[in-house]
């Protein structure tokens, strides 16, 4: 008989708890690359994560490294805190739109700007998701959700926030690369996209944040297929896709 | 009657919370206290869903309920955590198209009704819960049937088509209920 | 050959490596987890190609993917 | 009007409306958010404000900025929210501005969870901000009184010009109950707000403000809102009796839903002849102190039993009213975990047990 | 005798107090040109200004208008509350950039976002000037302060924070221009450039906020007239001057 | 060591680097600027880490990051920075992470003033976050007291896995006074910290968190945190007595520098042979109950007088101990005004003039 | 003719005004003003302008500028 | 002596801080108890500034003093704020080169220093505060002389040629005080 290869399994990066994440919900994609990122990067054993306030609170059960639950929006003070005393490990916010580009805008801001070296892995899916899908500063125009009923209203609650190309006007270096996972080509490039900002990290260069675009089928009111169509037509027209930012001598 | 409990659990999507609103919409209407209160608690995503509804003649107290008066469990997990909560000489409520077995305890009074699949013979398998609803007031009689058509009339009646399978099967139900437990009484 | 397989356990029936499989090899069951979900399974293992698409986008990392002795890699992952 | 079944959140939110409160701020947070959903829907047809802002740091300063109008303005939140208001609630406070918050309390310290607590008692009634000032508080035990208390807190949010809260938990804004809103709120009239920043037209420039650099002049502040808080002390307490008078020789301390399951242990206990009384602050500041102390002064009450769903925060305030008068008992449940009737009666009975005399006053 | 004509002459927008601020302090000179333009456009009497905490903590008592005093850094929050209620009102916020760019960073870049209608005078001198003398975040690199007494370390604290050009960023209509005010050239620029914002929220069109760099001598440790050079020769290198953003239909 | 002449904010800041606390996060704010000035300065010299954070809602939430890793970690701020800092401070205790904050109070509420308070007492010691929390609290009256109280929180918050506060006023931090340092610093030994997160090589996952959605595991989590809190007032409780004894017709309750000027006043008067005693709780939470009670309960003490600079607000846990065994008097300056040596005199003898009888027990 | 007149109460002797006068023709007074500030004065009243250049300098507001008749205005402020 | 507190006011930036400091390092090295304290309040920027030192051979109780035994008032506000408020017996110094009035109470020594006059005619204005340092020190001898020489070189010796200078006017405040004291003690 011959040996059996195993091409893909379920990452050592990852515990073997079924997520609380709803069917479908491209949460789970993310949670997998960056498990499997930091296992092929040898990193798993010195990265703490910090998991934000918002679905993916529990992160922590899921990931097999240390974790600290943050207050919502503050991951990246955390992070701070923590990378500053020990920059040896290797840290990683996980955060929603809500949680960052609400709540914790000053934070991420300044964090980026300080070039604090640690990586966000910024999960935007133009909603809230935990609290059952309120409107997120990504919200797109027009899009109905539990706070803008009648669809968002642009003239009251202006334009959706673009993160990365926001950042990326600061002068600190930094590594910013929006990404989408609603396919598997695109989930490719997005796992790229992460081992890119780990090196980041792993190098001592600077700053690393990938804004990845995901669904969240149960408050876009879809199946977890029609989420992925929408997210490829009216996300991803919105929210490029693409590296904006990038440290000298990186390639 | 002084007071009657009842918590409705199945998973979420079941019509678990609609059917114990419009129970309370009934009692309000029938002229007696009312609370409904709902778990919103870790069980929220992806777990049981479940809901109390008091109906009482009297002020209502504490409106969390431990031991109901009766439980209508809608899928295996909330049959087994609920069953057993059951007050003595109370009703339990077995949606048995998804449940397969039956209590051990001989201190109530058991009916089992499988309602999802006469929802999905009425042609919406959503509907479950109308038929579990029809089935609770068949047995207990706790809330008129009357007003109970209205309600769900009132409440339900804007999509015509939908509202006739749901008009249907609620009949259905409440036939069940009231013939299984007058089967019981008589047993 | 290679050959895939679906734990039950993560799966939570969202259909989306059913729709990403190019070989449209994979459907739902008609039965239910303990959790509640229909799973997906394996209807045609022959012709399954080991090409890891369904794994890659599965959000529950429900599904490993496997083969006896040495297969051509498609794409970097 | 005729009753209507409400879920809490809602209630609440209409109770708002119907107060001629139609400018409202806020952040989603469980169990509260349905206040949010339902004034989303409904502010279009007031011509109101609802606006969700960017966290509830700015939803304190929202309301600053908002009240600073003389319009009627609040929001509603939970327990890490409120916590990130403090600073504001402080600077309102200092500046005599009027707003209501509602603080929809889950178990806690930190993320805690999302189950129903009384663990904020501490924060909203001793200031969980700096400096000397005080939020009067409010806590209902039914939807209804929910509804009639926050009609109330912005009127005496106004007649104090200082914030005001509402406080409840999961419960309150989750469960449905029937209510009634009157048919049109009428309140005591109350003084024009000539403190509102309207434009220096025809007059001179107006400030709102907290900073006074001459300590004179804060303290001249810090008296201000003394005698405010003494003017609320006198006129605004609130409690009520259940089952008290002659005969209880148990006096339960408790108040929001927690007094309401307190009632029902009460009625079963009397339905086997036990008399157990309940007082209930609905005020929870100014709280009840005097007429507190008079309940437990009644010679028949035996001991008294504070019950809350917290570690035990209201329990300072009753050991202060009780200053040793009568042995003083405490049992609560934190984290989510509602007591229920049967444990209320259960510590009741430990109580009877361990003082079976009907008289015995223990003063060392 | 001929009449007697009066070309220059304290606003009516000012009030007749002496200000606290220090000898040669430029607050002084964006206070009259904001009084002047509100005398100008005739707002005066319907304006309300939101004073931060900062050195101009006690603008309410210069200003000729109704004013709120804020807590350090939520001055966009006091705004956009009032403002919503009050939209016939004319709303300014006057921030430094510890108040506006370090603690209020979340809020103003939500109520730029959101296109509240009001204005904000932004006085950038690179350096909290009240608390005596700390870094800011639009303190130059190598530059000396209380907190960073052997000169501002950008691998440590990151590079200065442009924030008309992070704001320029966001997708929402805004006026957004950066001035100065060390010189009477400078100074006829500023005034035209906060003419404008206010225009704009006179015809309620947008947000504006105009960036002005200003001087601190007193914790820059120089005298006045050397503030103005080192102003000229080195925060107006980092921070170049000119219109970020326009509104359409604003010329 | 010799004694040195330091401004209080610069003795806290090395004692704390003395400590082996080498790690600060701040935010400026009058009156402790100079700590985070004299850090800033000295702690390329320890290898440390110094950081100015973009607000004091970052700087509570890196001290939750930094001391995640188990490393020593603090802050200083003043009233309104602390209030930011709340629901940080929830979580760290949710958490069970230790951290010393340092609160130079300053006149309140708002924005206030920057002249010495002491109004912010509720805010430190019955958590001005949401949840069933408690920090350690210390409150030195004099620089080395500062110092060593500086020292001794960083050791307490090791030892209750609990943030710590030092709270002092203006007076502490600008005063210069000469201060001692230990040689070297030595404290008790402590468990090593198996709780920091410090990767999961050869060892499960950890996780610092304060979330439990469980409510048995939250309300497990509360009982672990009223355990600490129970513990600290058994073993953590600090005081000083201050002519106190079997003479003394009034006692003083006061903290702080407040406690110095009551001590100056104590001093005036015994010259004049008046016997007047101090009890100046040293950590006011866990605040010193039985002791003060006791000290209250001596047959020759007339009266209690509570001196604060606040409209009264450790006056309730007074209230609490005295019971009424004895007549509670309370005066307070508020706003940045420090009550002169003078004005106390003035209030004990008002007391002493409404008391002629050398005793006369008053219980109602 | 146009004249400058500088209000001694606003003053707090900067030196800007003198700085950018064009005409050269203000200094620093050698009297102290009772906030302790040495302030600014005319010393050469005959040369003055009238280009407003010293006021809008002033960072507070001191100086005001007047004139006699008509006068050509050199610039827009 | 038991305790001795002085009082020293000004503008800022006449140096009142570090003449108060230098008087308390010296006040700790003569082996005395000492407190420093500043006024930091609304005073602050473009106001006066004033500092407090209390030395004392005793425990010292409350480091704010309203009612000093000495306060040297470097100009006008301040000798207005300061001057009424010395203790009966007590003493205050004048910079009489900004300072053209003298106090009307009876109950005190005033001595007059043209203190920013001797400190300009010296080649430095900024020394008016060793002046005054050096008069109040031989005026009062709270402190050995000495040890206050020897202070003013520990923390101003760095720069040669301006701690001569210092050195020199210290010299000169201090005979005139201690001149002007002794009149004052034998009028
Ligand atoms: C201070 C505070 N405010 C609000 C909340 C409630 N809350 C929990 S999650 C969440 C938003 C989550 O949305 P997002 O960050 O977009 O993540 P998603 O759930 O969509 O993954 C909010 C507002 C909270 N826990 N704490
Ligand atoms: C919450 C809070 N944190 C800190 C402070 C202290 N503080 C007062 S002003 C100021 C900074 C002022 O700097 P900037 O905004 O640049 O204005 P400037 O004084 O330079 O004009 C700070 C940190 C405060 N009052 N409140
Ligand atoms: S609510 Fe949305 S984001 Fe959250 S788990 Fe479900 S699908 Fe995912
Ligand atoms: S993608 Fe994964 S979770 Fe979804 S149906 Fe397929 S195996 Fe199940
Ligand atoms: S400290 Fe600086 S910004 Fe403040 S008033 Fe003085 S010069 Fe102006
Ligand atoms: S610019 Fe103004 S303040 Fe400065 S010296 Fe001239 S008149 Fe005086």
């Amino acid at each position: 008989m011959q040996d059996i290869n195993t091409t893909f399994a379920r990452p050592e990066g990852l515990t073997d708890v079924v997520t609380h994440y709803c069917p479908g919900c491209t949460h789970g994609v993310i949670h997998r690359l960056v498990a499997e990122v930091l296992v092929e990067l040898g990193l798993r054993e010195r990265t703490v994560g910090v998991a934000p306030v918002g679905c993916s609170v529990l992160a922590y059960n899921y990931f097999n490294t240390d974790f600290l639950e943050s207050p919502h929006g503050r991951a990246p003070a955390l992070a701070t805190g923590f990378k500053r005393l020990r920059p040896d490990m290797i840290v990683f916010t996980y955060q929603g739109d809500g949680d960052l580009a609400s709540i914790g805008m000053a934070e991420i801001v300044h964090a980026a700007n300080r070039g604090e070296k640690f990586t966000t892995i910024f999960v935007n899916n133009a909603i809230y998701g935990m609290t059952g899908g309120q409107m997120a500063p990504t919200t797109l125009p027009g899009q109905v959700t539990a706070t803008c009923p009648f669809g968002r209203d642009t003239a009251l609650t202006g334009m959706p926030i673009r993160m990365v190309e926001l950042l990326s006007s600061l002068a600190t270096p930094a590594y910013l690369e929006r990404v989408a996972v609603h396919s598997p080509a695109h989930i490719v490039r997005a796992k790229k996209a992460i081992k890119t900002a780990f090196t980041c990290q792993k190098e001592e260069r600077c700053f690393s944040l990938i804004e990845v675009l995901s669904t969240c089928p149960t408050n876009w009111g879809i199946t977890p297929g029609e989420a992925t169509q929408w997210l490829d037509a009216n996300l991803k027209a919105f929210f490029p896709l693409g590296v904006y930012k990038r440290p000298e001598g990186m390639q | 009657m002084n007071q009657f409990e009842v918590t409705m659990a199945g998973f979420g999507g079941q019509g678990i919370m609609l059917a114990g609103q419009l129970l309370s919409y009934t009692g309000l209407k029938d002229g007696k206290n009312v609370v409904w209160i709902p778990s919103y608690g870790p069980e929220m995503r992806g777990g049981t869903a479940y809901c109390t509804v008091v109906i009482s003649d009297i002020r209502i107290g504490s409106p969390i309920i431990n031991t109901p008066t009766c439980a209508c469990v809608f899928n295996r997990p909330s049959f087994d955590k609920f069953a057993p909560r059951v007050k003595p000489g109370g009703l339990l409520i077995v949606n048995s198209s998804l449940i397969n077995v039956s209590t051990d305890r001989k201190d109530l009074t058991e009916i089992q009704v499988p309602a999802t699949q006469i929802a999905i013979d009425a042609g919406n398998g959503r509907a479950t819960n109308i038929v579990v609803l029809g089935a609770f007031v068949g047995a207990t009689g706790v809330v008129k049937y009357d007003t109970l058509i209205s309600v769900v009339e009132e409440k339900l009646g804007k999509k015509k088509e939908l509202f006739e399978i749901n008009r249907r099967v609620l009949d259905m139900g409440y036939k069940i209920g009231r013939e299984r437990a007058a089967q019981r009484s008589h047993a | 050959m290679p050959g895939v397989v679906i734990d039950k356990n993560h799966c939570k029936g969202c259909e989306l490596c059913v729709k990403a499989c190019p070989q449209k090899i994979l459907s739902m069951s008609r039965e239910i987890t303990l959790r509640g979900y229909f799973y997906a399974q394996m209807h045609d293992p022959s012709r399954c190609i080991g090409c890891r698409i369904c794994a890659i986008t599965c959000p529950d990392a429900a599904i490993s993917v496997h083969h006896h002795g040495q297969m051509y890699v498609l794409f970097e992952y | 009007m005729a009753k209507i079944l409400m879920k809490g959140n809602e209630a609440i939110a209409e109770a708002a409306l119907r107060a001629g409160a139609t400018n409202y701020f806020c952040y989603p947070i469980t169990p509260q958010t349905e206040v949010a959903e339902y004034l989303a829907k409904r502010m279009p047809d007031y011509g109101g404000v609802f606006l969700q802002a960017e966290s509830e740091v700015a939803v304190g300063n929202m309301l600053f900025g908002a009240a600073s109008t003389g319009k009627r303005v609040f929001t509603s939140s939970s327990s890490p929210g409120i916590s990130l208001m403090q600073e504001a609630l402080s600077y309102m406070a200092g500046a005599h501005l009027p707003c209501v918050i509602i603080n929809i309390m889950r178990g806690g310290p930190g993320l805690g969870g999302i189950l129903p607590a009384q663990s904020d008692y501490f924060q909203a009634t001793k200031g969980g901000g700096h400096g000397d000032y005080r939020i009067l508080v409010l806590a209902p035990s039914n939807l209804q009184e929910a509804v009639d208390l926050t009609m109330l807190a912005f009127h005496l949010a106004d007649k104090y010009r200082n914030p005001a809260m509402i406080i409840g938990d999961g419960m309150i804004g989750q469960m449905m109950e029937p209510v009634e809103f009157p048919e049109k709120y009428v309140e005591e009239e109350l003084p024009v707000k000539t403190w509102a920043a309207t434009g220096a037209s025809g007059r001179k420039p107006l400030i709102i403000k907290s900073l006074f650099l001459d300590p004179n002049a804060l303290e001249h502040n810090n008296i201000l809102l003394k005698e405010k808080y003494d003017q609320m002390a006198k006129e605004e307490v609130r409690f009520e009796l259940y089952k008290t008078g002659p005969k209880n020789r148990i006096l339960l301390v408790s108040y929001g839903t927690m007094a309401r399951i307190c009632q029902t242990a009460i009625d079963a206990l009397e339905a086997e002849g036990i008399s157990v009384g309940l007082f209930r602050p609905i005020s929870v500041y100014p709280f009840p102190h005097s007429q507190l102390r008079e309940e437990i002064s009644r010679p028949n009450v035996e001991s008294v039993l504070t019950i809350e769903m917290s570690m035990g925060q209201m329990l300072e305030d009753v050991e202060r009213a009780v200053a040793e008068r009568k042995p003083l008992a405490f049992f609560g449940r934190t984290g989510g975990i509602v007591p229920s009737p049967e444990e209320v009666i259960e510590q009741i009975r430990k109580l009877l047990d361990a003082q079976p005399a009907p008289r015995k006053a223990k003063k060392a």
